[in-house]
């Protein structure tokens, strides 16, 4: 019988995985792979708390967490765009010319 | 002129604003015109002051943050009138002797500002008021030091800013546990130190309150171990910068002690009479020592100024009529006599820019008009009789003996060690022969400076020969403040400690 | 009669006033004549006090309130009694003679006005001191001859010793000063004022261990001013001033204010028997201890200001004993045989051209024998011969002594009596007669002003006459003192005083028989006695060595090792603490976005680490 | 027992997918690994009924952000292997590691919910789609419009952000360089 | 089958969404003049913006405090009233810093300007729901617009700030979103109020896992409030972005962030959740403390102030540790006076702003640049004087007061030892600003021209700078009607 704490302990290790790529990764862009990863971890969640419950609001937070990703995503692809433009590399070691 | 306090407050801050229109040329007529006036109006205040009288008079209250119990609350009583005066008073007088030249304008400015600080802070009844004008003299004083001062003048001026600020944040938690406290017991919320004055705590309140007053009041004394920024300060400041400091910013301390935490907490100022006397006694023995180590003119008179300080610390936790007196007159006494010590210094590093002892010597002869004032004022410093210090610092130790012998008699040691390093600085530099070829020629003083030293002179023996004017006052209000703490202690100790001479001479 | 009192008080102030106004200026004899005259008015008026209070009627004042606050009431009150009025006499004599012998002694000064304006506010401090009503007025003016002396010692302040006998003389009388200052606070707390009748009048109401803390503190005080051991080292410094002042100030008055003290305070005294002793004794040791330092001393003045030192024990002894009149009366005749002797002294100086080594001098009787006659009246007057002053009162001291039955005392005094003979004779000798040893040295002495001499004049009469008035003094002053007839039967008594006579007059016969052969021999130089007599005891030298060097070098380390190593530096580690606390922080924020995102987990993590191990109850 | 099937299979391989993506050097692999673990997600959603977002999940992941992705791929260049160095590489699995731990330990306790109401229940007979799009344009419609502006707003970013006229900047540009340019 | 669907218009209370309307109206209105006409002078935008704002305002202030709206979406309470108000007033003053007289990139955009309104609009939802979902949706569109905002200042450091930015607050609303799942989980709902009741109907039987919920939150959260250890974004991205923008984002999203973390700390709070209250005491006093000593080693005065506002951030985040009406009020008047105290300086800054590098080749604003100012530029020094005494909170000016009253409700609700700690930290802060004060007034000039510091002046900053600068000097007249307003406002919302 799966009850919802498989789900929510499949999420967390989901989730978990998410931050291991945010950790380790330095390329902008498997960055922010990894950041959809975290946010899919948590709409497994949702999905599953509002199926337990048979309520429609995890669903709805859900769908607005997939438009949220969608909408990031675009944002951050334009941002990686003039940084590679202008340095001709993603790698997150290239910016630290802030810092202390 | 029913808001005489508020115009008094007020009005060097607007002529300072006004003061950025003003010429350069003509500055510093316009400083002197507006202190002078200044100087004029806190006269007409005492002029006007009922002296039998003991509580607060022109009082004014406007409210400003009413639903937080902050108003705008002005008052003047015996204890503060006359350093208001004081205020006003060197002001007026460091102004006169004013020798700078390179911004004048700014400093002048400054001065005026810092003059609305210091009345304002001698004024207020209003406890977030006074704290404001006390953090608010913070700031001109930092530009004065800092911009025309020696060296190490920025480390110095930010030293005495931060250390002040500092001591005074734990004071103003202090007030705020208070405003609590009194809210709790009236439901009604109030900075008003009067209203603070009638609340009676229980001891174990009263103890930490008194901690956190007193830190920061002790910071600004500045009693020992928190004295440091001093000899910084002063040693850094310029002329007009020390004379203020010593005369007036220092004396922010312990008049807030006579005004705060003693009638606040007369129970765990009780308590605490014997920490604060040794502190006091460390304060006195131990700076007039490092005074008489010192190479610098300066710093024996910044050292004795801790000295003196301690002297009045203790006379205020005399907790008796006598000393409390005395430690206020000693307050105006010390204003006198270490603003003219630090004019006095300022005059010799004008013409010499420096103010080493060793460079020195002999000066009696070549500038003896200076050498006779001089010696006045370091005889006035070392407390002879028939001047003004005389009068401040045997009431204080008179009163003080009242709480103990021995203590007394360790305090009393600053006479001996008083008179050991200011008749060394003296002799240091006044006598003997003029061994130093650059100080052959040195011009004695010249005119501004007489006028203004002068008149410190003048001031000085005539308080010491005549106090009666200016003691009739602060005895009325004192002696009503110390029966009222006796009236208010709680612990049987206490009320045995503190008592007032009027119920003693009542009951003969 | 008020306006006598206040004329008597304050004509020195005008005088000194006006003098002062001249400071700066060069000499205007003008202002020594003022103040001569004023001095002269202020004479006068104390005369006339005198007269007054001699029929037991004292004058009292209140010029106005000083101090008011609390239960401490001070007011300028003055109060002229028989104690006073003698003291104001001795005062105002011997301070005109000062005047206007100084107007000659300081002809060549430059700073001659400077001179006579401290010299007359030192006579206004005095003044001060003497006519007060009560204790605080009294520290006035045992304050202001303090700054007074401090001013005329190193009057010539271009002198090193001069200036640093001046701050020594000023801060050890400090230290007996804050004695005093205790015992007024004992007084006020203990009597609730400081006027002496309302103190006096209550005195049996005080326990007793309170009036014996009083009386010492305030004993202390008078040890000071009355350069009284161990606080007598300023007063033989003190000579570094010129000569009129130290026969006004170290001789006649100021050093007398001590002993003014224990008389005016007789009541307080004569209540702790125990105090009294101890002032007695200690009185008597200074009297001896002092005598025997001026016996090898070769300074024309130290040896004097010895001779004072010596006979204020004598005072004290006097005091002690009880017998308060005795004392007062010898202060009053010390001062004239003793300011003569001193003025003699700044004759021969002149002469001398300052030098003061006795043994450059003799043979000087040839070309001033004026002074000559004036210093052996002194002098013989100082060794209590009959029928001069000195003998009226100091043989009454070793009568009361005796009567006492302090027998040791007396046996002290006795021998001390015997001294002061020697070394007055052996000063005498050496300096006016035997051979002439100037001349090795070149000096070519010459006698004084006539002015001076004549100045000097009522001294001599004074220091002859002024023992047979005892018995009007007693009759004066026994409205205001105890005046107790002593036990002693009349064999006693003559013995007494033959036996005195006998050791003073084998003094003088000693020292005459000794120096007109020559002295003593360079061997006694050698000797360890000679050398500790020579060096003080080494008193000087202690307190220079185990006082204030320590006290320099314990300043020295408080400073620069406590202040600025340990209490500064405390609070600068604070301040560099935060401060590099904040360089050291500043590794999180390393500007490397994955350093930032793994801070942002470790946050996180922490933060639920948090929730499942620390749980508190709700 | 399908469902437990389904469960555990769709959990490993999305594990597995994750892990490639977090873990891959070669930037291509790794975008195919997400688009394969969004896939197995959207594999739960139809699990859990959740038909709707199912839809959702696929289309706007696998379609619209892999094909943004995959065409900011081409952009950057990233088909070959990404050059990483990662320092203290056992910082990230201890960080990540003890926050799944944690995780996993709170989670796993069954969550008590004797007072929880649902507010939108799933009805019987009510196909999901459409049960989603009643509340979607009832309680949610604000949220929804909002999201419509927030999806402009990354529209014009994206459009801005890599737009020609970044590629000169003004801000650096000293004023005097625009008068000559003006003057030109 | 499903029931068809009434819904009465009034039952939507479609007022409660008019301000957010207006600005998205005006957002897209000006989107649209751009299509109209190409190339218009940014003056119109500004000009436009700051009259939508102003629109805008007048809505917020004419809504009725305590309606829901839109299907109890919407929530007008006192706290989003007064936050919109916070945000809509630093909106308007910010917005005019734009009219510089160099010109700046990002305002060669007429989208700079729309992206702004919907960023306001954005903040407006946040503060202005208690439902989880709209504030996340609002949180992320006024970000995602922030984030481009800061890039459009177009060199390298914006960029690079802009995505640091971006990267991490990807991150955060991870966090967000898990924490929204397990308060989901626990209470099945994701409105706050519901959440609030079904906790307290399960006597918070499932404390542990909220406290997991809770822990993501205050991540979260702590990312927009620049709490340590989430802190880390903001210097950089302050020093990235233009001083005026920089000092926009030391307001504003902070702001929405309070009024946020007042609703969901709030409740459990007030159900004495002691966990929560421990770890936030723990999190404000290391707030408050590190970034006051990082602040004390800067160089630059962006930096600093950056740096400083995270302290203050902490401060403040203080009062929602203490949870009284009073301390939630605190806040509040905090905040207002933080407004506009920190503008000025920021303005300050922007003001004096090159283009070149001539003083630091990284920084713009390094102290040295403000040495001697004093002689130089005697107004500016004063002002920005003003400004810096303000903020180390020396009486009277404007932040004293904010102080006052945070640590009066520390006192008040018996954290006298966070009173003191307070009081500590502004000593220490005292140090940097102080350090300004002692390069402007007490150096020698390094650089003798007049116009060093007025590079970017132009009539309307001035204007803001003195306004700000009246406001700071005469703060305390203003304190009184405010604390009156705030009281009722936060009083009528519950807090």
């Amino acid at each position: 019988m799966i009850t919802l704490s498989h789900y929510l302990v499949l999420s967390a290790v989901l989730f978990a995985i998410g931050l291991v790529g945010v950790y380790r990764r330095k390329n902008l862009l498997m960055l922010l792979f990894s950041t959809e990863i975290l946010l899919n971890a948590a709409n497994v969640g949702f999905a599953a708390i509002s199926k337990f419950y048979g309520d429609l609001t995890g669903q709805m937070f859900a769908f607005f967490i997939v438009a949220v990703a969608a909408s990031e995503v675009a944002v951050g692809l334009g941002l990686m765009i003039v940084w590679y433009k202008r340095r001709g590399t993603l790698d997150i070691d290239s910016m630290q010319s802030m810092h202390g | 002129m029913d808001h005489i306090l508020s115009v008094l407050v007020f009005f060097p801050a607007i002529a300072g604003l006004l003061g950025f229109v003003v010429s350069k040329e003509s500055i510093r007529a316009y400083g002197l015109s507006v202190a002078a006036i200044e100087f004029l109006l806190s006269l007409w205040l005492w002029f006007n002051f009922d002296g039998s009288y003991p509580g607060f008079q022109f009082v004014e209250v406007a409210p400003l943050i009413p639903s937080f119990g902050i108003n705008w609350y002005l008052g003047v009583d015996g204890i503060s009138l006359f350093i208001v005066i004081l205020s006003t008073f060197i002001t007026l007088v460091g102004l006169i002797a004013l020798s700078i030249e390179k911004d004048l304008k700014n400093m002048i400015i400054s001065l005026l500002f810092l003059e609305m600080t210091m009345v304002g802070v001698f004024l207020s009844l209003d406890a977030i008021i006074f704290y404001i004008f006390w953090e608010l003299s913070l700031v001109p004083m930092l530009y004065i030091i800092g911009a025309w001062g020696g060296n190490l003048r920025v480390y110095a001026a930010v030293k005495f800013f931060l250390y002040t600020f500092a001591g005074s944040l734990i004071m103003l938690v202090g007030m705020l546990v208070m405003a609590y406290l009194y809210h709790e017991a009236t439901g009604v919320w109030s900075f008003s130190i009067t209203e603070w004055h009638r609340l009676i705590l229980p001891e174990g309140y009263q103890y930490w309150l008194f901690l956190a007053f007193f830190i920061g009041l002790a910071i600004k004394v500045p009693m020992f171990p928190f004295h440091t920024w001093l000899p910084y300060a002063h040693g850094q400041a310029p002329t007009i910068g020390s004379v203020i400091l010593a005369a007036v910013l220092l004396k922010m301390g312990t008049y807030g002690m006579v005004r705060l935490p003693l009638p606040m907490f007369p129970d765990a100022a009780v308590h605490m009479i014997m920490p604060v006397a040794v502190l006091s006694l460390i304060m006195i023995i131990y700076t007039a020592m490092v005074a008489y180590a010192q190479e610098d003119m300066k710093q024996v008179i910044a050292y004795s100024s801790i000295s003196h300080m301690g002297v009045i610390v203790l006379g205020t936790f005399a907790m008796n009529p006598e000393g409390i007196a005395g430690s206020i007159y000693l307050m105006l006494g010390h204003g006198v006599v270490s603003g003219a010590l630090f004019m006095l210094v300022g005059v010799i590093y004008d013409r010499r820019h420096t103010k080493l002892m060793s460079e020195f010597g002999g000066l009696a002869h070549v500038m003896p008009r200076y050498a006779t004032i001089m010696g006045i004022m370091v005889m006035a410093s070392v407390g002879l009789p028939l001047t003004v210090n005389f009068v401040g610092e045997f009431l204080s130790l008179a009163g003080f003996y009242q709480i103990s012998h021995t203590m007394t008699i360790l305090a009393g040691t600053s006479i001996i060690l008083g008179a050991v390093y200011m008749l060394t600085l003296f002799k240091k530099s006044f006598f003997g022969e003029v061994t130093n070829e650059a100080n052959k020629s040195l011009k004695d003083l010249d005119g501004k400076e007489s006028m203004a030293l002068w008149t410190l002179v003048f001031v000085t023996v005539w308080l010491g020969v005549y106090p009666k004017p200016v003691l009739g006052p602060i005895n009325t209000s004192v002696e009503s403040l110390v029966s009222f703490m006796h009236k208010k202690a709680i612990t049987k100790e206490a009320k045995e400690t503190i008592r007032p001479t009027v119920i003693e001479r009542e009951a003969k | 009669m008020e306006t006598y009192l206040y004329i008597a008080l304050f004509a020195p102030l005008v005088g000194s006033l006006f003098a002062s106004l001249f400071a700066d200026k060069p000499k205007t004899i003008i202002t020594g004549l003022a103040t001569s005259a004023l001095l002269f008015v202020s004479w006068v008026s104390s005369v006339v006090l005198l007269l007054h209070v001699a029929h037991g009627e004292a004058v009292h004042v209140k010029m106005m309130d000083w101090i008011q606050a609390g239960g401490l009431s001070i007011p300028f009150g003055f109060n002229v009694d028989a104690v006073t009025a003698t003291m104001m006499f001795v005062v105002t004599t011997v301070s005109t003679v000062v005047h206007v012998y100084s107007m000659g002694y300081m002809d060549h000064d430059k700073s001659f006005n400077r001179f006579f304006a401290w010299l007359s506010a030192f006579v206004f401090s005095m003044m001060v001191l003497v006519m007060s009503d009560n204790f605080a007025g009294l520290f006035i003016g045992w304050e202001g001859v303090g700054l007074c002396s401090w001013a005329l010692i190193g009057f010539w302040y271009h002198k090193e010793s001069a200036s640093w006998a001046a701050n020594e003389a000023f801060i050890m009388n400090r230290i007996a000063d804050l004695g005093m200052l205790i015992g007024i606070f004992l007084v006020y707390w203990n009597f609730g004022t400081l006027q002496y009748d309302a103190v006096f009048a209550q005195v049996d109401k005080v326990d007793a261990g309170i009036l014996m803390m009083t009386t010492a503190f305030l004993f202390i005080g008078a040890m000071g001013k009355s350069a009284q051991f161990p606080l007598h080292t300023w007063l033989a410094d003190a000579m570094e001033g010129p000569t009129p002042v130290s026969a006004l100030i170290h001789a006649a008055t100021m050093v007398t204010a001590g002993v003014y003290l224990v008389i005016r305070a007789n009541p307080l005294y004569s209540e702790v028997p125990e105090v009294s002793l101890f002032v007695a004794s200690l009185g008597a040791f200074v009297a001896m201890f002092a005598a025997s330092m001026a016996l090898v001393n070769r300074d024309l003045k130290r040896i004097i200001a010895y001779s004072t030192l010596s006979q204020l024990g004598y005072m004290f002894v006097a005091a002690g004993v009880g017998a308060y009149w005795v004392a007062l009366f010898h202060l009053m005749t010390h001062a004239f045989f003793k300011a003569l002797l001193f003025l003699g002294a700044g004759n021969v100086m002149h002469a001398m051209d300052d030098e003061l080594d006795i043994f450059k001098m003799g043979g000087l009787g040839k070309t001033m024998q004026a002074t000559m006659i004036l210093m052996t009246v002194a002098s013989v007057a100082l060794a209590g011969i009959y029928p001069l002053a000195g003998f009226f009162s100091k043989d009454k001291i070793l009568e009361a002594a005796f009567a006492g039955h302090h027998y040791i005392l007396w046996a002290v005094l006795w021998i001390t009596a015997g001294l002061t003979a020697f070394y007055s004779f052996r000063l005498v000798m050496l300096v006016f007669f035997g051979e002439e040893r100037y001349k090795i040295f070149g000096y070519h002495p010459h006698e004084a002003y006539k002015f001076m001499l004549w100045a000097m004049s009522p001294l001599a009469v004074l220091a002859v006459i002024a023992g047979f008035f005892e018995h009007d003094f007693v009759h004066m002053v026994k409205a205001v003192l105890p005046v107790e007839e002593f036990h002693v039967s009349t064999g006693t008594f003559w013995f007494l005083i033959i036996v005195t006579q006998a050791v003073a007059l084998g003094g003088i016969a000693f020292a005459v028989w000794k120096y007109s052969k020559g002295g003593f021999s360079e061997k006694w130089r050698e000797t360890f006695v000679y050398k500790l007599l020579f060096n003080q005891y080494y008193i000087p030298k202690i307190y220079d060595e185990y006082i204030c060097k320590p006290y320099a070098e314990l300043s020295k380390i408080a400073w620069k090792e406590l202040d600025v190593r340990v209490v500064d530096a405390t609070v600068d580690f604070i301040a560099t603490t935060i401060y590099k606390s904040g360089m050291v922080s500043r590794v999180v924020q390393s500007g490397n976005l994955s350093n930032m995102l793994r801070w942002m987990g470790a946050g996180l993590l922490i933060l639920l680490l948090a929730a499942i191990l620390y749980s508190p109850v709700r | 027992m399908f469902e437990a099937i389904a469960f555990y299979t769709f959990s490993a391989i999305t594990i597995v997918m994750f892990w490639i993506t977090v873990t891959s050097k070669n930037a291509l692999y790794a975008m195919s690994a997400l688009a394969a673990g969004m896939i197995m997600i959207s594999g739960f959603f139809f699990l859990l009924d959740a038909d709707f977002l199912g839809v959702v999940q696929i289309i706007v992941y696998t379609g619209a952000v892999m094909a943004l992705y995959a065409f900011g791929m081409m952009f950057f260049d990233t088909t070959r292997d990404v050059k990483e160095r990662v320092r203290a590489p056992k910082l990230v699995f201890l960080l990540s590691g003890m926050t799944a731990l944690v995780l996993v330990i709170a989670l796993v306790a069954p969550i008590l919910g004797d007072h929880i109401e649902a507010l939108y229940p799933m009805k019987e007979g009510i196909e999901n789609p459409q049960a989603v799009g009643v509340v979607l344009f009832t309680k949610y419609l604000v949220p929804f419009e909002v999201a419509a502006v927030m999806l402009l707003v990354a529209m014009i970013a994206g459009i801005v952000l890599a737009g020609k006229k970044m590629d000169e900047s003004l801000t650096l540009k000293v004023e005097d360089e625009f008068t000559q340019k003006g003057a030109q | 089958m499903l029931e068809p669907i009434s819904v009465s218009l009034e039952t939507l209370n479609l007022s409660t969404l008019a301000p957010m309307l207006v600005a998205i109206v005006g957002g897209l209105g000006i989107l649209v003049v751009d299509l109209i006409k190409k190339d218009l002078d940014k003056t119109l935008y500004v000009m436009l913006s700051i009259l939508v704002l102003f629109v805008d305002l007048g809505a917020v202030i004419g809504q009725q405090v305590g309606d829901r709206g839109f299907f109890d979406v919407m929530l007008i309470d006192g706290l989003a009233v007064i936050g919109q108000v916070v945000i809509l007033v630093a909106s308007m003053l910010f917005i005019p810093l734009a009219l510089t007289s160099k010109r700046f990139h990002e305002f060669s955009y007429p989208e700079f300007f729309a992206l702004f309104l919907f960023m306001v609009a954005g903040f407006q939802f946040m503060v202005a729901s208690d439902n989880l979902i709209l504030i996340f949706v609002g949180l992320e569109t006024a970000s995602l617009a922030l984030y481009t905002l800061i890039a459009l200042h177009n060199r390298d450091k914006a960029f690079e700030a802009a995505i640091k930015y971006f990267v991490m607050g990807a991150l955060a609303a991870g966090f967000y979103v898990m924490g929204s799942m397990i308060f989901y989980a626990v209470s099945g709902s994701v409105e706050l109020y519901k959440i609030a009741e079904v906790l307290k109907a399960d006597d918070y039987a499932n404390l542990p896992v909220l406290l997991i919920g809770v822990a993501f939150m205050i991540a979260a959260l702590g990312f927009k409030l620049s709490m340590v250890p989430f802190h880390t974004w903001t210097p950089d991205v302050y020093e990235g972005a233009s001083a005026s923008l920089a000092g926009y984002m030391s307001v504003v999203p902070k702001i929405a962030g309070f009024v946020v973390a007042m609703r969901i700390f709030g409740f459990l709070i007030q159900a004495d959740v002691v966990w929560l209250r421990d770890v936030l005491y723990a999190a404000v006093v290391i707030t408050m403390t590190l970034a006051n000593i990082m602040a004390l080693v800067q160089h630059d005065v962006k930096r600093m102030l950056a740096f400083s506002s995270i302290s203050h951030a902490g401060f403040v985040m203080a009062a929602i540790m203490i949870g009284t009406t009073q301390a939630n009020s605190a806040l509040f008047l905090y905040w207002i006076l933080f407004l506009f105290t920190n503008l000025g300086a920021f303005a300050m800054l922007w003001v004096s702003r090159h283009k070149a590098s001539i003083w630091h080749e990284r920084y713009d604003h390094p102290y040295e640049k403000f040495s001697g100012m004093i002689s130089i530029m005697p107004v500016g020094a004063v002002i920005m004087a003003l400004f810096m005494l303000s903020l180390a909170g020396v009486p009277p000016f404007s932040l004293f007061w904010g102080k006052l009253y945070v640590m009066s409700a520390a006192v008040n609700a018996d954290y006298i030892g966070l009173a003191i700690i307070m009081a500590i930290n502004s000593a220490i802060s005292a140090y940097y600003y102080l350090k300004l004060i002692v390069y402007m007034f007490l150096r020698a000039p390094e650089q003798n021209d007049g116009t060093v510091y007025v590079q970017n002046a132009s009539k309307p900053l001035q204007t803001i700078i003195g306004f700000s600068a009246f406001l700071t000097v005469f703060a305390v007249f203003a304190v009184e009607p405010m604390l009156q307003i705030i009281t009722a406002y936060v009083q009528a919302s519950g807090f």
